[in-house]
């Protein structure tokens, strides 16, 4: 696919622009599927309503601006805001009812959820696409021959940032813990007194958080649908395996090396076939390293 | 008490006299249901006895469909083409399942999942072959309406019973037993003798067979398929709702929950112009709090599990 | 007074909702139009017009599966064939097994028409229509367009206008100098545009659907390729697009098969051109597009031949329509032997400071092309 | 008479329709170990789960210090000063030995206090000072029971409810372990210990009680209970 | 000759050897004790002769036969057998089925009828006739521990590994198991015993190996492990010692 008229010293510059794309838009899918894999860790819930949460969360930063002038950067505080409290009263008042059975109950419940909330929203938006027009965007720069997009960098550095703080806050304070202390083992959690549900609920708003986060920033980048979630629950999806599931780092490493997969595989094989490649390594991994890239044995 | 397996089969050879009753869009339903129950079924098989949480069931179905389309495209009688369709499913299902089925829990799941998009590409892409973004057009069958609509009908009926009879046998035999071990402790399995990479395999292989030749009629039925349509992810979700709403593992379950599935999807659609999936989405949660173990759990929770238990699936 | 019922399989969710909802707009305001002025008056009898929406998902075989309900169990006497070309071609068999007319108004590939059929209609003349023109306008234009690239979504309609587009600049002599596809759901495009820029085409062809068009013209802007001609199909018609990229739609170029600004007096209840846009703006407080006044056009050609036919027999209605050569507020109308249009003249046009421009046919013509600009 | 410290009445308790405790009544006097002793399935881990909150008693209650638990949530009941080491020690697997122990002391705000008893716990098991930043699960059985018991500590609690000490333990590790007891319960915290090695279990209690298919059959020192005929023949056997 | 030889046989997790160069010969009919610390590599070894683990190094030979690279149910079906020390039921099965899916598959049971009836013959042999219909989730842990025994048993094994089916049973229920394992062996089964309950291992075994890190650092009559130095100071400890100066096996 790579045309034959580039002269070779100008491939070393075609591969750095293709990887920084990939970079990117990595680090915005990592972004994406933090919050579903920490769910999916924690709580053992695949949760179907996902992709439909980053919706929401474009929307709110898409009306914000519209409405309100909030630049979308800021609306991810206003995003994460609600999302949480959605996702706080869904899990505190439907999933934990179910949340120990098995997996399948919980993802057709969710799978349920999902299909009101999509439907919801597109009664309520429609489907049709929308998109926030800056008043003063950024642009790009050219740095040593490489274009830069500033608008989709800034959205993807703040994306890393959101998924670092997350990644501290589980690490170091005395709630990121009871999360940790949940997933392994929720009857001992229980009686170090921990207040199981109220973790689920928690750690399921925190998963709907970073979802609105997400979906703020890339209100930027995408035009806003509720029919984008499926592929925003699909690239959570394959994220998380990619990385490993239920870790943080997993994400990021999972974002970005499916960003430069489907940037590569694009340049290589060409722009329909991107997703294809990705899919198959993704199944190879499966085979030869079931627990992700990142992933411990153990975790689930 | 338990909702006996032969009953079922009764009630199954009973819808096949639909077509003296209603029209062609009752026999079109009726075409869905045995449909559904196919799928359902199927699934139940790797999902419900072995407990392994599969989304392959849009690869299979979409895969029958484009080998029986082409198969049909190249000449070959519809019949063979169907049979040959499931054929192709269970190979390609065979093939796959060694390679995937050592995987565990989720992450089976999303392999598993991955195997319909990775079709789905690969046929988006194969355009000299399948026609790629633009689908597929199926040979026309030179026969009156009426005698089309109870052709497929009664073809569609005849691979559900198959299908149950396939459940039946498993569900009474070796595998089905042995399938019952590895859901319930796959480690302690393999220490009991069980040889569980075969008994997976065989599993689902038996999830594919049919779901493949279903597919294949279902695009001789529809005369055109395209990729996103066959491959939908929705084929692979469907028929876990529907043997969660019958109840999993079980023989009559599945049969049941796809009855259950398609009136209640056609009873909203019908009903819900532009609400339709959140009304369908509402009822799945409502059932997943008032029957989560299904309509077999339901009935069975007023005797004692264990017993009945024993008696429907004892090997 | 009687009710005449109308089936409108439409993907009213799914992927394709948005042209489904678009579809449903058309018809709602024919059937608001048509009831509004008392009915339709045939063989004696007066009758109130109802269309029977029904959603298929965005899923063809539940479209078809929708057609045969509409006319088994709703006994819908005329259909309107669900979205897209793939759609309408599966539906049409089952129009043509119950011998019940079926007007497509989305539906534009030869191959949906051509396959002998005698009860479907397409207010959509075939794709090279929407090519042939601007291709013709920019070889000879004498700016030095010399090389195309070509980038396409992997989805049949799309598809089928890229490989038209690919015969309309060979025919031409210009050069293709590349030709990608992406598949559906592609959330970034930055890799093949690229890649696109290696060969520095002169004109840069995208086809998709609108948000990939949007997403595509800011990731062209991030990336500073700026082409002569810059031409995407299906989106710039709509409104939206302009909306979505502000500055960046300066001289897109686009073509589709009517535009508000054509002019025609019809003999249909809208009448002229301009009192179907006003009528279209009173009601929705937006501008038509294609799309639209295709579905408005669509239930104005079926009243036509009614009227014609003096019945709503089918089969003289299907013979009304067959026979149909006249003028309605969407253009001539004539199909062809196949059942397609072929009576209409696609306006090419392009987006300048943010409003569209006809610049062909030069009946309709408001303004020259402009090559270059673009940000 | 002043009412005892910690105090069981009446408490009847089970799974959904089954009934395993049946009217238990159980005393734990300030600054004693009192053990459990009972066969398979008589209801002792039942009896501890009810007491921390684990399982809702059907009827009954259960005080310490004159204050009512029963029903209440576990943190609860945690913050009462009842903590419970659970059968099979449930330490967090992948989480470090220090950070198992700083879960001990959840409830408790974080401050000076609960450095001082990290440091303090360390003191008691030195091995979990050498292994203070190693996954728990990488422990060895005895040092798993340290560290289990070590985080129930962290709770600062009043009465200490221990399953089954020396289940899976080689025995050096238990007799490391019961020194330890001894220590903990000398700083004035009460014990009540489950054990299915009698012998240990009355070597280490100043009481012990015997459970039979969910009812208290008998209660007495320790010396009388290992002297008594019915005890001897039922949970030492022949020697 | 041998029943169950392991040469040299090692296993390395990560940067950890948890089973260190151990030799083993198991004569046919004995009850070879096992014991060591926690963490010993006691479990890991069980998982090696039955083929959970592949020995990073060293041979496992079975009846003369190599074992190791096998899989877990070829090697079952050979005739070895084990309990798992965290059991490991079928658990929503009931006892009676639980029993006879070794005597289907490991046993190859001709039929259901005779898998029913070899499966009944175990249960009634370890006397848990009177819960065969009991779910194994709804059994206790001493319940559970005689179902893993009587699923062993269902396998018809030639070599059985017991890995801590006491713990958890109180000295007068030890000595009710002790008559079963002694029944057990009785029928020509030989048995590794693994427990950390002295007044079992002093009471069956005829010979004791014990690990410490892995590796073998003492086997030998009963007596003489009671003595030895190195293993008092690893696993039994004083108080262990004091109490038994003479090696006398009981607790
Ligand atoms: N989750 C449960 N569901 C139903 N019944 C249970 C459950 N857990 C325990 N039981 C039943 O309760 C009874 C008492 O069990 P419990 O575990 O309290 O006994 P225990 O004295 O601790 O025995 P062990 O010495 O074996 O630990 C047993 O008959 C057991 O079968
Ligand atoms: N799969 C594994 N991966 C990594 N380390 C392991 C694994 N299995 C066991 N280990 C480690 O190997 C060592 C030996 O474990 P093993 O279970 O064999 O001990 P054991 O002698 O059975 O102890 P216990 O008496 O407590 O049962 C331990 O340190 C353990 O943590
Ligand atoms: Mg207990
Ligand atoms: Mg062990």
């Amino acid at each position: 696919m790579v045309p034959a008229a580039i002269e070779p010293t100008r491939y070393s510059m075609l591969y750095a622009q293709i990887l920084l794309n990939g970079l990117v838009l990595g680090g915005l899918y990592a972004c994406i599927a933090v919050g579903f894999s920490l769910v999916w860790g924690v709580l053992n819930v695949i949760n179907i309503l996902h992709g439909s949460f980053v919706v929401l969360g474009s929307y709110i930063a898409y009306f914000a601006y519209v409405h309100l002038g909030i630049h979308p950067f800021l609306s991810v505080i206003l995003a994460g805001g609600a999302l949480f409290a959605l996702g706080y009263v869904v899990q505190a008042g439907l999933i934990n009812r179910v949340v120990g059975a098995p997996v399948l109950t919980t993802l057709v419940l969710t799978f349920g959820l999902d299909l009101i909330l999509n439907n919801g929203m597109i009664v309520a938006f429609t489907a049709d696409y929308r998109t926030v027009q800056l008043a003063h965007p950024l642009g790009s720069t050219v740095v040593g021959g490489l274009v830069l997009p500033l608008d989709r960098l800034v959205a993807m550095l703040l994306a890393c940032v959101l998924t670092v703080i997350l990644y501290f806050v589980l690490v170091r304070s005395s709630i990121g813990r009871a999360i940790v202390a949940v997933r392994m083992d929720r009857e001992a959690a229980a009686l170090m007194g921990v207040n199981v549900k109220r973790i689920y609920a928690i750690t399921f708003g925190l998963g709907a958080l970073m979802a609105g986060a997400a979906g703020s920033l890339l209100s930027l980048i995408f035009p806003i649908s509720p029919l984008n979630g499926s592929e925003f629950l699909g690239i959570a999806f394959i994220v998380c395996v990619l990385g490993g599931l239920g870790s943080i780092s997993g994400a990021i490493v999972g974002g970005l090396a499916l960003g430069a997969i489907q940037s590569f595989g694009a340049l290589l094989i060409g722009p329909q076939h991107g997703l294809t490649i990705a899919f198959v390594l993704l199944i190879i991994l499966l085979i030869f390293k079931p627990t992700g890239i990142m992933g411990r044995r153990g975790y689930e | 008490m338990t909702v006996r397996p032969i009953y079922v089969l009764a009630a199954l050879l009973l819808v096949a006299f639909l077509p003296l009753v209603g029209d062609n869009y009752v026999l079109r339903l009726g075409t869905m249901f045995a449909m559904y129950a196919v799928l359902a079924q199927s699934w139940n098989i790797i999902g419900g006895y072995a407990g392994y949480p599969s989304f392959a069931t849009a690869a299979f179905f979409g895969l029958g469909a484009y080998a029986g389309a082409i198969l049909q495209g190249n000449g070959l009688p519809m019949p063979l083409a169907w049979l040959a369709a499931g054929i192709v499913a269970g190979l390609f299902a065979a093939l796959m399942g060694a390679a995937i089925l050592h995987l565990k829990g989720h992450y089976f799941a999303i392999a598993s999942l991955v195997l319909a998009e990775v079709l789905l590409e690969v046929t988006t892409s194969w355009t000299s072959l399948t026609g790629g973004g633009m689908g597929l057009n199926l040979p026309v069958i030179r026969m009156s309406v009426e005698a089309q609509a109870q052709l497929f009908f009664w073809a569609m009926l005849g691979l559900a019973v198959l299908t149950f009879l396939m459940s039946w046998y498993v569900s009474s035999s070796r595998i089905g037993f042995a399938l019952r071990c590895i859901r319930q402790n796959e480690d302690a399995s393999s220490m009991v003798g069980v040889n569980t990479t075969f008994y997976k395999v065989v599993a689902f292989v038996l999830s594919a067979l049919f779901v493949g030749s279903a597919g294949a009629l279902y695009a001789s039925w529809v005369f055109y398929i395209e990729p996103p349509d066959v491959y939908s992810v929705l084929t692979s979700v469907k028929p876990i709702v529907m043997v969660m709403l019958g109840g999993a593992g079980t023989v009559a379950g599945p049969v049941i929950g796809a009855a259950a599935f398609l009136v209640m999807e056609e009873v909203v659609w019908r009903n819900f112009l532009s609400i339709h999936s959140a009304v369908l989405g509402l009822l799945i949660v409502a059932l997943i709090f008032f029957l989560p173990n299904g309509v077999l759990g339901f009935i069975r929770k007023r005797k004692r599990t264990g017993a009945d238990h024993s008696k429907e699936t004892a090997a | 007074q009687e009710t005449l019922r109308i089936g409108a399989p439409l993907p009213l969710t799914g992927p394709l909702s948005p042209e489904g909802l678009k579809q449903q707009r058309g018809y709602d305001l024919w059937a608001e139009t048509v009831n509004g002025k008392g009915g339709i008056e045939v063989g004696g009898k007066t009758y109130n017009v109802e269309i029977v929406y029904v959603d298929y998902e965005s899923n063809t075989p539940r479209a078809v599966q929708t057609a045969e309900r509409l006319i088994t169990n709703d006994k819908v006497n005329f259909l309107f064939a669900p979205f897209g070309s793939g759609a309408a071609k599966a539906a049409s068999s089952v129009a043509e097994r119950y011998q019940i007319p079926m007007i497509a108004a989305t539906a534009s590939s030869s191959s949906v028409y051509d396959q002998g059929y005698k009860y479907l209609f397409g207010t959509f003349t075939p794709n090279q229509t929407l090519t042939a023109p601007l291709t013709n306008i920019v070889a000879d234009s004498g700016q030095g367009v010399k090389t195309v690239a070509i980038y396409a979504r992997n989805d049949l309609f799309p598809l089928a206008i890229a490989n038209e587009m690919k015969a309309s600049a060979e025919a031409k002599d210009l050069e293709v100098v590349s030709f990608a596809e992406y598949a559906i759901g592609t959330m970034d495009h930055a890799s093949a545009l690229t890649l696109m820029l290696q060969s520095q085409p002169d004109w840069v062809f995208i086809t998709g659907y609108i948000n990939d068009l949007i997403l595509m013209r800011r990731q062209m802007a991030d990336l500073g390729i700026k082409p002569k001609v810059l031409t995407m199909i299906a989106g710039p018609a709509y409104k939206e697009f302009i909306d979505a990229t502000g500055p960046l739609s300066q001289n897109v170029t686009s073509a589709a098969w009517w535009h508000p600004a054509v002019s025609y007096e019809g003999k249909d209840l809208f009448g002229s051109t301009a009192n179907y846009v006003k009528a279209f703006e009173d009601k929705y407080g937006a501008t038509p597009d294609y799309a639209e006044a295709s579905a408005s056009a669509a239930g104005a050609i079926l009243q036509l031949a009614i009227g014609d036919a003096g019945s709503i027999d089918p089969t003289a209605v299907r013979d009304a329509l067959a026979a149909m050569d006249t003028v309605t507020f969407y253009g001539n109308v004539r199909f062809d032997e196949t059942g397609q249009i072929d009576s209409l003249e696609p306006p090419v046009f392009q987006i300048q400071d943010g409003t569209t421009k006809t610049i062909y046919p030069e009946a309709v013509k408001q303004g020259e092309m402009r090559y270059g600009d673009i940000q | 008479m002043a009412e005892p410290f910690f105090q069981i009445k009446g408490l009847e308790s089970g799974y959904g329709e089954i009934r395993v405790l049946w009217g238990v009544d159980l005393e734990v006097n300030r600054g004693e170990i009192v053990c459990l002793i009972g066969s398979n399935g008589a209801g002792k881990t039942t009896l501890l789960r009810t007491v921390s909150g684990l399982v809702k008693p059907a009827a009954g209650s259960v005080r310490i210090e004159g204050e009512e638990l029963a029903g209440l949530e576990c943190k609860d009941i945690l913050s009462a000063g009842v903590a419970h080491v659970p059968e099979g020690r449930r330490l967090f697997r992948t989480m470090s030995v220090r950070d198992n122990l700083l879960m001990g002391a959840y409830l408790r705000r974080r401050d000076k206090s609960v450095d001082e008893d990290l440091e303090r716990v360390m003191t008691m098991f030195p091995r979990l000072a050498e292994r203070a930043n190693q996954d728990a699960a990488t422990l060895s059985g005895g040092e798993q029971q340290m560290c289990a018991i070590g985080r129930s500590i962290m709770s600062r609690p009043k009465l200490l409810m221990i399953d089954e000490l020396s289940l899976g333990l080689a025995p050096r590790a238990v007799e490391l372990l019961g020194e330890s007891l001894v220590e903990i319960n000398k700083a004035g915290v009460s014990i009540l210990l489950v054990e299915q090695d009698v012998m240990t279990a009355l070597d280490l209690a100043h009481r012990g009680y015997v459970l039979d298919r969910g009812r208290i059959v008998m209660a007495a020192p320790s010396e009388e209970l290992r002297e008594a005929p019915a005890v001897r023949e039922a949970y030492i056997g022949a020697s | 000759m041998s029943i169950l030889t392991l040469k040299g046989v090692s296993q390395q997790f990560g940067g950890l050897r948890a089973v260190d160069d151990v030799d083993l010969a198991v004569e046919p009919g004995e009850i070879v004790g096992l014991i060591g610390p926690n963490g010993a590599g006691k479990t890991t070894l069980v998982n090696l002769v039955t083929g959970v683990y592949k020995p990073t190094s060293g041979s496992i030979e079975f009846d003369g036969q190599r074992i190791d690279g096998l899989k877990p149910y070829q090697i079952s079906r050979l005739g070895v057998a084990r309990t798992y020390q965290v059991v490991q039921p079928f658990p929503e099965m009931t006892v009676l089925e639980n029993v006879m899916a070794p005597a289907t598959f490991a046993a190859g049971a001709k039929s259901v009828a005779e898998a029913r009836d070899e499966a009944m013959s175990a249960i009634e042999f370890l006397g848990l006739a009177p819960q065969k219909d009991v779910l194994a989730a709804e059994l206790t842990l001493a319940g559970r521990k005689r179902l893993e025994l009587a699923k062993s048993l269902a396998m018809k094994p030639k070599v059985l590994l017991l890995d801590e089916v006491n713990a958890g049973l109180n000295p007068a229920e030890i000595d009710v198991a002790l008559e079963m394992i002694r029944a057990i062996a009785a029928r020509g089964v030989t048995i590794i015993l693994i427990e950390h309950l002295m007044k079992v291992v002093m009471n069956l075994c005829s010979r004791i190996v014990v690990l410490h890190h892995g590796a073998k650092i003492a086997e030998g009559l009963p007596l003489e492990i009671t003595r030895d130095e190195r293993v008092i100071k690893a696993y039994l400890g004083n108080r262990y010692a004091e109490a038994n100066p003479g090696g006398k096996a009981n607790g």
